[in-house]
């Protein structure tokens, strides 16, 4: 973590190099989580919530640790993870694919409009029967409600993002006889990127949601299935502390993102130059 | 002044039929946006023949961007047509390069400058050591060997017009159209990218049409100078430039001949500015 | 992170390895909830007794009835364990389904295993003071706002004058405390844990008023299965039967594998009330059920449960 | 002429998909897939009474409520953060955390810190939808040009007059692909929200419906939610086009891929 | 040559303390990229008497629009320091205006051409009547009032580098720095740009920095013109011009004086371009 910190002048010039040195990113970062944590901490000291309910950050962090070490945890996260991965890869696929195609034409922009405008607002969580129903309650069902989820998130995000192709550079690849497929490769895809990966980061967190939220609802194993076991057990410190995993996990694939949006983007204002100073 | 100069008439000048390269008939652009039409280029006539190397001159906003446009067949024109070896363009044709007025948007800002270079010939399916013996000629003919690492964002406004030129020269088209080309750099560069495109015209043969604003540039360059109105556009005159066709910095622009040449174009362009129109031209609109 | 990431292999077994390859062995797959009473498909399985039906039993948990039913129709599950009322609920929409044994009775007296419970200071002490207040169930239209409607109106309110809101258990007393709603409807373990509040107090079991002994779960399967594999259901009826008798008399060892199958707090699972385990089809409660259902219009009419169940 | 073919555009498809539908459920009946004709039988009985008046209209008001609270905040955090290097290293984790959250497990929380009413329904939605709109405007305004940035600040224009005149046009365009993804994330938010302690509204009924095994009536009420989805969109759609007119004109001078 | 010419030094000019508006001393710029570090300027020092119009002139890259941005207060310096009326430039100052190389992306698509105009002035505070009529008075100037209506990329590349001017004109600013501001336009409106920017320095007293690629226009506009050697950047020179105050496009261009001064700079741009380093630049980097 310290080590992306250091490197955080890429690309482009420092804003000022006589002001004194900013403290490292991930210093702020972890003094941000701190601030966060020590006011879930208060919450029940000051009597907001009942620390029956709610417990403290302590309290859920020792349960946290507790968990760490068992198989048991890191089997669900395993599980968990693996149909993150899977349908979040099979969504930002099918995602860029489509949107590519789409926003690339304005007669199939404006042909599925309507349909995609009247699909996107459909809960994953409807769609359970229907998915279960297709695939049984196997992982293929939680995929499908990932995929379902995270698809729309990357499409519009694509779809944005090609659109906002230059013309002077569209006109330069057209002049130099780029064929079609050449001009997506190197003058829309790489336009589209910091929209992606918005997207990306976007559909990433929402993959998370669904996988843990599909274990829930479905019954397949993974770090949700164990929510509500803890859930139902009654054992509320544990079911905080599983929580907390889940964030933690939020926060571990951020920074995995931002570490590839560093080396993909390195080129692009919002990377190479701090805007503004 | 016009009339003394046998070489040049008012209307571009045509090629018999099968002669021409690219021809441009009765070309008309009208932009449409929601505060109205505005009408770039009225009426436009001329032919370029294979190997020719033409400058474009005439006042600021008089349509030469659209011209170029039109020509490359990136804009779809309002009227008339634009034909290459008697096939009218209705899209970008091949082994036509175009260097474009905003060289900044142009590069592709996620390619370092040799990647830049190389990407139109990558396309072309230039094998790769070919390639790389291009873009390293092509940089090193407009000065940039020690850059090829950089991103274009790192460069300055001249080198990035420079890489935009390399770009060009290194694809090695049939067709070479250049906006403005030379506009972001200094005066000693300008002379040496003036002696590479001459150069680079006369071993490739490549034909070339080249916007630009300065005067002294067109004639020192071009075999042909065309000068357009201002808006709405018509071509106000075609002059051969009658200079050897070996052209020397400092012999070539201290001839007589040039300077009597640069003070015609002027006044043509001054009369152009002040909205003078060539009679041709009108009738050729009423038709 | 990534400290323990070798992972000390401390925990137990995982719970799901069921003994697999033992050939002779008919797999089924089994759906239960995540709820305690569940934790006896386990101990049948742990016990070996479905092994010696002949059944190899794979089972999962599923927290959601509305995944069960459709997985249990399309043969995604051969059998589950669930609420009695959905099962009626989806055979009245027109779903073929089968009740092959009972499976866990509320208590027809004494302590019961499910119970409303208010605030001390809330002034209500009947069923019949519910009316114009808000009782939490975890779900609606299902058992909670049912048996609750009829023990008001035995206590003679009007059972429309009662409102319910939907909450997951866990959160219910909290909310309690909040002053967020009325009344609760808690089961084990959560409505132990609300009584041992001092500022709580129990309104009354609505299972036991409404019908003794009532239902809580039964075990069932799709009718298309029940046709298909009639000597495996027979053989499924026997085993389940079989292991909950087993249960039922081994309930400190059926507590002792709580932790492990739910993450429950050892001690909280020794003192755990439990629904009696019976494999026995509880014909008059759940014609009961269904006479009321129809009644207060759960059901479009009330549904044969004779005809319902395997024989 | 053009009143028809935009016509054309909306329905063409929903009709061609109609038809496959139609076809692939004219054969053997599913419990849980209904016939087309079946469905809007269902439909005009369950959607066209009462309910709408007590269960749809109380949802959207929350949700029209809670969408323009999550742009609001979304945009107004997004500049505070996207503009403010340190500011981003601080909050970046926490909001990292935070999204990463599954709303199920978020609602108990927030029926603890705000009680059980349409404020917490409202909480809940913004909880959801406002990641979208705050992730965009940070890159949004991380990504602006930095000549125009230096235009600003060589011509002294600061604060409140940059991020009106500046930051937030330049901005627009993808704070608005924020906006959009946010206007459907905040109706599936309507629904998880209604699944506690409520007894009432669209996400309510629908999850209702589920629960029962009332399956023509719960895809009606999913077609609703898709309606809705529709006409927020093109609400939406409309007001996009009027805010971005210039980038419309600029991207699409001529420039046909 | 150098000799021959008695107003003109190596190193750049420097005034006695409080008498230079603006000062730059020992400025060094190093940009830091991933491909390891460029040295724009090495050593600069120079100071502008209020009320001066200094022309700018280097090869291309030599870090001319580096410096301005240092002088803008937009680039912090890596070492020496700027100084505006003796103090020391962090920030943008108040009342500065700059003219941006890269025009196009200065102007915000988003406004129309009269909008981006009125914008610095609306956030200056200027009431809006007294608004309307500097905005039609500077696009006037440029020869743009018919499209004040129309938004920047409707505009030709000489017509969008005019409303940038035209932006820096109408504010009125006690400093203006200017980078290439004539590159796009052609050579009629490049004259009569130069007259305005003239007439605009006498009228309002304001102090202009130039910078431009075109010798001729150099002379032509400037009191003084400064010239950059190629990169790592010293001053190579800063000379005088001795020309009547009172300028005329042909009369002026035609002095003998004008001529020779061409021919100077010329000649210094190309010894730069060589790599020649005057002395005194070399042992100010050495101390
Ligand atoms: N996209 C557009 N939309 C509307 N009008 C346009 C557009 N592009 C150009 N024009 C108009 O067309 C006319 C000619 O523009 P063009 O860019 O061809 O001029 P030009 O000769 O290249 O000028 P310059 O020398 O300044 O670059 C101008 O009046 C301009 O305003
Ligand atoms: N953002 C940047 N990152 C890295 N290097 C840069 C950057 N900007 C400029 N440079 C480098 O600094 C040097 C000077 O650039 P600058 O733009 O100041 O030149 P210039 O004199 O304005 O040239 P031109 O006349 O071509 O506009 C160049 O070598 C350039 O490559
Ligand atoms: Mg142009
Ligand atoms: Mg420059």
């Amino acid at each position: 973590m310290t080590q992306i910190a250091e490197e955080q002048v890429v690309g482009g010039h420092k804003a000022a190099t006589t002001r004194p040195r900013q403290t490292p990113k991930a210093v702020l970062g972890l003094i941000g989580v701190l601030v966060f944590l020590g006011a879930w901490e208060l919450l029940p000291v000051l009597g907001i919530v009942n620390a029956k309910y709610l417990p403290p950050a302590s309290e859920v962090l020792a349960a946290l640790a507790l968990d760490l070490g068992l198989t048991a945890f890191w089997v669900a996260v395993g599980d968990t993870m693996t149909a993150w991965a899977i349908g979040l890869a099979i969504a930002v696929v099918l995602a860029l694919v489509l949107g590519l195609l789409i926003g690339m034409s304005p007669f199939l922009r404006r042909f599925t409009n309507s349909t995609i405008e009247f699909l996107r607002p459909i809960p994953s969580v409807a769609l359970i029967p229907l998915a279960v129903l297709l695939f049984g309650m196997k992982i293929e069902s939680s995929l499908l409600l990932i995929i379902y989820a995270c698809f729309w998130q990357v499409l519009i995000q694509v779809l944005y993002g090609v659109a906002d192709v230059d013309n002077v550079a569209m006109q330069t690849a057209r002049s130099y006889g780029f064929s079609h497929w050449q001009r997506v490769r190197d003058v829309v895809f790489p336009t589209m990127l910091p929209y992606l990966m918005t997207g990306i980061r976007l559909a990433a967190s929402v993959a998370l949601i669904l996988a843990i939220t599909a274990e829930l609802l479905i019954g397949s194993p993974g770090l949700g299935n164990e929510i509500t076991l803890a859930q139902s057990g009654g054992a509320i410190a544990g079911m905080y502390a599983l929580i907390l995993a889940t964030g933690f996990l939020g926060v571990l694939i951020n920074v995995v993102t931002r570490v590839v949006e560093k080396r993909v983007l390195s080129w692009h204002p919002s990377v190479r130059g701090e805007a503004t100073p | 002044m016009q009339s003394e100069n046998p070489t040049s008439h008012a209307g571009g000048r045509t090629l018999p039929d099968g002669e021409a390269l690219l021809s441009v008939r009765n070309l008309k652009k009208v932009y449409r946006t929601d505060a109205g039409d505005i009408e770039a280029v009225r009426n436009l006539t001329f032919d370029l023949g294979r190997g020719e190397l033409v400058c474009l001159v005439g006042p600021s906003g008089s349509g030469k961007t659209t011209l170029l446009k039109c020509i490359a067949g990136l804009l779809a024109s309002t009227e008339g047509e634009v034909r290459l070896d008697g096939q009218v363009i209705t899209g970008p044709p091949k082994k036509m390069a175009v260097v474009f007025q905003e060289y900044g948007r142009s590069l592709f800002p996620w390619l370092r400058v040799a990647e830049n270079v190389e990407l139109p010939l990558k396309n072309a399916g230039v094998p790769k050591n070919e390639r790389k013996v291009l873009v390293e000629q092509a940089l090193e003919a407009v000065g940039l060997a020690h850059v090829p690492k950089s991103y274009p964002w790192q460069l300055s406004g001249g080198m990035q017009q420079r890489v935009a030129i390399a770009r060009a020269v290194a694809y090695q088209p049939e067709v070479l159209l250049m906006d403005e080309p030379f506009a972001a750099v200094d005066a000693q560069t300008r002379a040496d990218l003036e002696d590479l495109i001459r150069s680079v015209w006369k071993k490739l043969g490549v034909t070339v049409l080249f916007v630009t604003h300065d005067i002294d540039e067109s004639i020192y360059l071009g075999e042909r100078v065309i000068i357009l109105s201002s808006s709405p556009t018509v071509v106000q005159e075609d002059i051969v430039i009658d200079l050897p066709a070996e052209r020397d910095q400092l012999e070539t622009r201290s001839l007589p001949r040039f300077t009597e040449l640069r003070h015609h174009v002027y006044a043509e362009i001054q009369k152009a500015k002040q909205g003078h129109r060539p009679e041709e031209a009108i009738t050729m609109v009423a038709k | 992170l990534t400290g323990c990431g070798g992972g000390s292999l401390s925990g137990q077994a995982a719970a799901e390895t069921g003994a697999s390859g033992s050939a002779g062995l008919t797999k089924v797959v089994v759906g239960v909830l995540p709820i305690a009473p569940s934790v006896a498909v386990k101990y049948g399985v742990d016990k070996g007794i479905f092994k010696k039906h002949g059944l190899d039993v794979e089972f999962t948990t599923s927290s959601a009835g509305a995944a069960m039913l459709p997985a249990v129709s399309t043969g995604d599950l051969n059998f589950a364990v669930g609420n009695p009322l959905s099962v009626l609920t989806a055979v009245d929409k027109g779903l073929d389904m089968k009740i092959v044994t009972g499976y866990s009775n509320s208590k027809a007296e004494g302590d019961d295993i499910n119970g409303v419970v208010v605030r001390a200071d809330s002034g209500i002490n009947t069923f019949a003071d519910l009316a114009g207040k808000t009782t939490t169930v975890n779900a609606l239209k299902t058992q909670g706002d049912l048996t609750i409607k009829e023990s008001a109106a035995i206590d003679g309110a009007d059972p429309a004058a009662l409102k319910f809101s939907e909450m997951p258990f866990p959160d219910m007393e909290a909310q309690l405390e909040r002053k967020n709603v009325d009344a609760i409807w808690a089961p084990e373990p959560f409505l132990s844990k609300a009584l041992a509040n001092k500022d709580n107090k129990l309104v009354g079991y609505p299972n036991q008023k409404a019908i003794p002994g009532l239902p809580t779960m039964v075990s069932f399967t799709s009718g298309k299965f029940a046709q298909e594999k009639p000597e495996v259901v027979a053989d499924f009826k026997a085993a389940m039967t079989e292991t909950l008798a087993a249960a039922e008399a081994d309930q400190a060892g059926a507590k002792a594998m709580l932790p492990d199958f739910m993450k429950m707090d050892a001690t909280v699972a020794k003192n755990l009330k439990m629904e009696t385990w019976d494999g026995a089809v509880p014909a008059t409660q759940l014609d009961a059920l269904g006479q009321l259902a129809a009644k207060l219009a759960f059901l479009s009419k009330a549904p044969d449960v004779a005809g319902l169940t395997i024989k | 002429m053009k009143t028809l073919k935009s016509i054309g555009y909306l329905l063409g498809l929903p009709l061609i998909l109609l038809a496959w539908w139609w076809i692939a459920t004219s054969g053997a009946a599913n419990f849980f897939v209904p016939t087309p004709a079946q469905l809007a039988e269902t439909f005009v009985e369950t959607w066209m009474g009462e309910r709408l008046v007590t269960d749809v209209l109380p949802s959207v008001i929350r949700l029209v409520v809670g969408v323009l609270a999550a742009i609001v905040l979304g945009i107004g955090l997004g500049l505070a953060v996207g503009l403010n290097r340190t500011m981003r290293a601080l909050t970046e984790p926490v909001f990292e955390f935070f999204r990463a959250l599954p709303p199920p497990v978020l609602v108990p929380v927030l029926m603890l810190l705000v009680g059980i009413n349409d404020g917490m329904k409202i909480a809940v939605i913004i909880s959801g939808c406002i990641w979208p709109v705050l992730l965009n405007t940070i890159e949004g305004v991380r990504s602006i040009d930095p000549v125009q940035n230096e235009t600003s600040r060589s011509y002294g224009i600061s604060g409140f007059n940059r991020i009106r005149y500046q930051v937030l046009p330049s901005a627009t365009p993808t704070i608005m692909a924020g906006v959009r993804q946010c206007l459907s994330i905040g109706l599936i938010l309507m629904v998880i929200s209604e699944m506690f302690a409520s007894s009432s509204g669209l996400g309510f009924t629908i999850v209702q419906f589920q629960r029962s095994f009332a399956v023509p009536e719960m895809w009606s009420g999913i077609v609703v939610l898709g309606l809705i989805g529709v006409a927020l969109s093109f609400i939406f759609q409309w007001c996009e086009r009027r805010v971005l007119r210039w980038y419309h004109g600029l991207k699409e001078v001529e420039n046909a891929v």
